[in-house]
């Protein structure tokens, strides 16, 4: 197996697909020639040529309603977004026409939107954003968010080939911090979650970047036997597994990145509030980034994103609960 | 490449392209329309139609003529006051009244309201209310036939109204850019629910289509045959490489936005005006004087209309449990399908006759 | 008192704000001539002008975003979607533009954007949709639900007077539907959550159109005694209150008519599965919306929206946990 | 009211509405800019500044020249080129090295990135990143004038790359319909990040103003005394009812979209064949020929930022717990202030001299 980044094996996903189904068309703004604001796409122009890898206006309501026209007539678009924050401008493409399409027409919509997000680089408030709440309240739309690079290449080829459409949620921070083993060729990482390492004491309930906070926060916790579940997949959500890890910890720390309210952690402790209550030994602890715009200056940037510190006193303060 | 707006057939002659089959098709279809939306209402009255109801009256010809001239293999996003293009694609009246009355039979099965579905087996993508977000759907359909290399080409309409909205403008630049084998049709009934166009823009957005760098044409809406003529030239145009064309169907919404509304706000003489460009009356006086028995038609479009009322009234509504199914896809992603398209031209261009 | 319905309190609060205050103008599409597609406004073009009372293009982002520019020279914008499903359509300006203002320019956007919301009358999927979880998700809005008259006008002159963007959720189900004692003149209705009926053995948290159906669902329910927690407002959520109410009752039943996933009935939930835990004498029952559009057809939408029997049952299964 | 494009002072002669003295501010703000840049790109290259980057080299001249002619009660929405509309409204070069670096002496105090920034006492609001929301945002402060009699306008810049985005749309219909007194400013630098104009539309954006009833302006954007110039008639035209218009300055992005980017997509010729029609080389020749000493303002305005760089490096960054405050508005909502209006235009209105 080769080592990749997050973000190669992003790029390795889409290539291989590219590669292998005439259906899949790329679909957004600087992706071509300049290969994305990211360079994931560094190099597919010259090799699929500028209608496969479409630079597109700066529009990201057509980017998202024209990759509706194409998936319904036979294409396979995926759509990026230059920044997750922007798809504010597309929103109402994605959730009334994508969302609603096949429940009102039994017409499926194939596309994927890939959404850069996250913060923890200066990128301010319109560079940082976690929009997948918004999507998980949307009915009809699915949403991954991997944490690993082989996830990461996994969850894209299954959110290509799934018929709905589907968001996926690459972390930028991820990017290039993120490094491991990616196996060869078009596999598909399954829409469930993962323990990222099993534990009985307590379990942290992550996904995306929130993953390794989690994984090194608690480490080495006073010895005390964490589990990390990396949900990978948010829309299906995996309740089963998140019931059973907390039947077999029973006491639950949720991570996210977002802004706390309604976010998705806020659903995965409303469903374990009520479905796994009987587990519990001790209260549902989150942690996410206050309702707050994810500030600028570093400082102020770490003040508001969770860091390891902070998942670290959660857990300590409720394995002492 | 920017055109000059062009006029086609303001004077009424008729479209040289069609069969005399095809202008009692035109006629038949835009009766079955009128007498479907006449008899949905009464069901509305009657409390048999949930929710609201919308209609068409006196803008038949623009669905009409503009379905009359897509292709099987065209796809089309059809609006609120279409109902004749889905007629013309091949969704029974049965199946409409159905949908209306929220039956399980109705296109949608019930999840959708009244003028909100499309038969995708036919080709069509249902609207959803945000105006008008269609347009980008069909743009990239368009989209899909170019890079493809196919002939074929996507068609939508929309109301003056929703040329003022942020998604007209991306459609429209998008098509223009790409020079999409799509065609726009904007139904301008002068009125958007209450507000009239001199509040919704300033200057005829038709005029818009060369800023895009394409045709803007404008036809009379109330002659389905100037309509489809002046779509059959567009669709042309399209599948010929030529791009995309505007093409603003002038008209009026002779009845309410909905059935809630008595249209006060519209001036009385304007609405006598327009009554008597009255689409359906002008096609048939033209069949009169080819001779066709139009009275006969008419009765027989009643008699179908009677017969699919009766069947959409005795289909069952829909079992609760079946609300939860169906959000997500779970089987293989199908395209849309193809349409019936009853032009004569089209069979001609087959060999068929 | 005056005894009004929920529409004429919200059409009462408008008059007098238009009245009083001549920065105060109306925007939205249809709300002059012809009054409203509610009627709220109707006879405001008469008394007010149409410049007041302003019939704007079919554009949600320019009424949203004109209403920012106007509000930051110093006028009091209220913005009316025709149906609060439409915001969609001006998300980005909603969020983006209103919501993260202040806390980066400390500059004030004191806009008001009412939001028709809700189904029940086979309005189908885009015309029944209740969005205040977007909002809630994004920082920087206010977001209210007035249950009764009396709120619907207390909560709007509120609104007005606030200097944030205030998301004003009026629900077309209890337009004509509920009836109430309203007080003359212009007054304030805090931000708070109110007890719509006290109760011991069992809390229904509720907002909107959902307080009414826990409050007759609960009416009777073999005996036992339930109360009722309308919120009211769900930015700022009261948490002081619901913990309150949790602490004196120990068993929890939350209501919301949204979409299941990251509602704002999960927020509530996972508030009290963190804080409240020790109170908790039973899993925090939730009752939503599945996530599906809200399907036209009555015995489909009767399916999936809250109803009485859904409540009853789900406060019975808990009153006998 | 459909007008036509017209071309002002594409001759380069200058604009006869200026002093000798307001011909130096304009050099003095565009030297200001580009050395606070310059600098901020070398604190960028030490790790200084987080995040990216961005500048407007070769573009001083669009926001220096339309700023200047907008009076205190004006108001603007500065885009992420415009560094000299912050200047010439009154924001100090110590305090912008400040915002860009994240100090807490920084306009937004460390809340918002580098360009993304207004000084709402001077009358700014600072623009968010989606593009080109702020065009609508502009619009309701016109439309808030309109509405009270003011004589006053509203003007904001936006990119070529952004006219795609349906907010455009939006902002120039409303303000069409509306005949606000608003200015737009569109900053054509022939890119929007790498996608070159002809990906972005297929004619002009200019055109477009008579589409929505108004009148469109191309002017050399390399001309700060044209970009006035354009600018002043723009403003008389709004506040005395004539309504909007669009200003369309042609440039080019001499720079990277942002300091990552190396601009390996654009043809050397394009930089070379524009370096030789530097705005600021060409008001400094201007001001040669009245016999103005340049290399001492040049001199002065070095001075100027090693002295605000200084300051800016001293200040402290903002603290931790102020993350949390502030994300809504606690007291009165204060509405913009104005700024400052440097013309000399504006103080013989005034009757000061
Ligand atoms: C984005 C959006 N906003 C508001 C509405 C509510 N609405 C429904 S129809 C209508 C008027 C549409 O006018 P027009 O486009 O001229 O179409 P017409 O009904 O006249 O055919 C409005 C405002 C909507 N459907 N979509
Ligand atoms: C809505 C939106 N989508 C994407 C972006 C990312 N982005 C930042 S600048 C830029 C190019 C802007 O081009 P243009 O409008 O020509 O402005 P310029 O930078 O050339 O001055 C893009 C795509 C954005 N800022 N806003
Ligand atoms: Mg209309
Ligand atoms: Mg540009």
């Amino acid at each position: 197996m080769a080592v990749m980044t997050y973000l190669q094996a992003i790029s390795s996903a889409l290539r291989d697909e590219l590669r292998a189904d005439p259906r899949v068309l790329l679909m957004g703004e600087d992706i071509g020639v300049f290969g994305g604001a990211f360079k994931v796409t560094d190099g597919f122009a010259t090799e699929f040529g500028p209608d496969r890898v479409m630079d597109t206006p700066l529009a990201e309501s057509a980017i998202i309603g024209c990759a509706i026209g194409a998936a319904v007539v036979g294409m396979r678009p995926i759509c990026e977004m230059q920044f997750a924050d922007f798809i504010s401008c597309g929103f109402d493409q994605l959730v009334n026409v994508a969302g609603r399409m096949h429940y009102r027409q039994e017409l499926a919509v194939p596309i994927v939107v890939r959404l850069p997000s996250g913060g923890g680089f200066s990128g301010g408030p319109f560079h940082s954003q976690n929009p997948e709440a918004l999507f998980m309240h949307s009915p009809g739309i699915k949403v991954v968010a991997p944490s690993t690079a082989a996830d990461a290449k996994g969850l894209l080829h299954a959110a290509i080939h799934d018929p709905n459409p589907v968001c996926f949620m690459e972390h930028k921070h991820l990017y290039r911090r993120v490094k491991g083993e990616v196996p060869g060729g078009i596999y598909e990482t399954p829409f469930t979650a993962r323990i990222a390492r099993p534990g009985s004491d307590l379990v942290v309930i992550a996904y995306g970047a929130m993953v390794d906070v989690a994984l090194e926060a608690t480490e080495d916790l006073d010895g005390a036997s964490v589990e990390v579940l990396d949900l990978r997949s948010l829309v299906p959500l995996d309740e089963a597994a998140i019931l059973d890890s907390v039947a077999r910890c029973s006491k639950v720390v949720i991570v996210d990145e977002a802004n706390m309210t309604c976010a998705a952690g806020a659903q995965v402790a409303a469903l374990i509030a009520h479905r796994g209550f009987e587990d519990l030994d001790g209260p549902i602890v989150r942690v996410a980034t206050p309702d707050v715009p994810i500030p600028f200056s570093p400082p102020l940037e770490r003040a508001v994103l969770p860091g390891l510190e902070r998942v670290r006193e959660a857990c300590r303060e409720l394995l002492s609960y | 490449m920017a055109t000059e707006t062009a006029r086609v057939h303001a004077d009424g002659a008729g479209s040289g392209h069609l069969q005399p089959e095809d202008r009692v098709w035109l006629l038949r279809e835009m009766l079955l329309m009128r007498g479907i939306e006449e008899r949905a209402m009464s069901l509305y009255r009657q409390g048999r139609i949930p929710g609201s109801f919308y209609d068409g009256y006196g803008q038949e010809a623009v669905s009409a003529g503009a379905a009359f001239a897509m292709a099987p293999q065209d796809r089309l996003c059809i609006l609120h006051r279409d109902l004749a293009a889905h007629l013309i694609r091949g969704v029974t009246p049965a199946r409409i009244l159905s949908q209306y009355m929220g039956r399980a039979a109705g296109v949608t099965r019930g999840r959708d309201g009244n003028v909100h579905f499309g038969d995708r087996a036919l080709g069509c993508v249902g609207m959803v209310s945000m105006l008008p977000d269609m347009m980008l759907v069909a743009t990239g359909m368009a989209m899909a036939f170019r890079l493809r290399g196919e002939r074929r080409c996507a068609l939508t309409w929309f109301g003056d109204g929703s040329t003022s909205r942020g998604d007209f403008h991306e459609a429209m630049n998008w098509a223009g850019v790409q020079r999409l084998p799509v065609v726009f049709v904007l139904e301008n009934n002068q009125y958007a629910y209450s507000t009239p166009i001199d509040k919704q823009f300033a200057v005829d957005p038709v005029q818009r289509a060369a800023a895009y760098g394409f045709v803007g044409v404008t036809v009379d809406g109330n002659d389905v045959e100037a309509v489809f003529e002046a779509t059959r030239e567009a669709r042309e145009r399209a599948i010929s490489g030529g791009g995309p064309t505007l093409i603003e169907a002038v008209t009026m919404r002779m009845h309410g936005h909905a059935a809630h509304d008595d249209m006060k706000y519209v001036p009385k003489e304007q609405v006598q005006e327009w009554r008597r460009r009255d689409p359906v009356e002008r096609q048939e006086r033209r069949l009169r004087d080819l001779g066709i028995d139009v009275d006969a038609l008419r009765e027989q479009v009643t008699a179908e209309i009677d017969a699919a009322t009766e069947e959409a009234l005795a289909g069952p509504m829909p079992a609760a449990e079946d609300a939860l199914e169906g959000v997500f896809c779970t089987g293989e992603a199908e395209p849309l399908g193809d349409g019936l398209a009853p032009w004569s031209g089209f069979r001609r261009e087959q060999g068929v006759s």
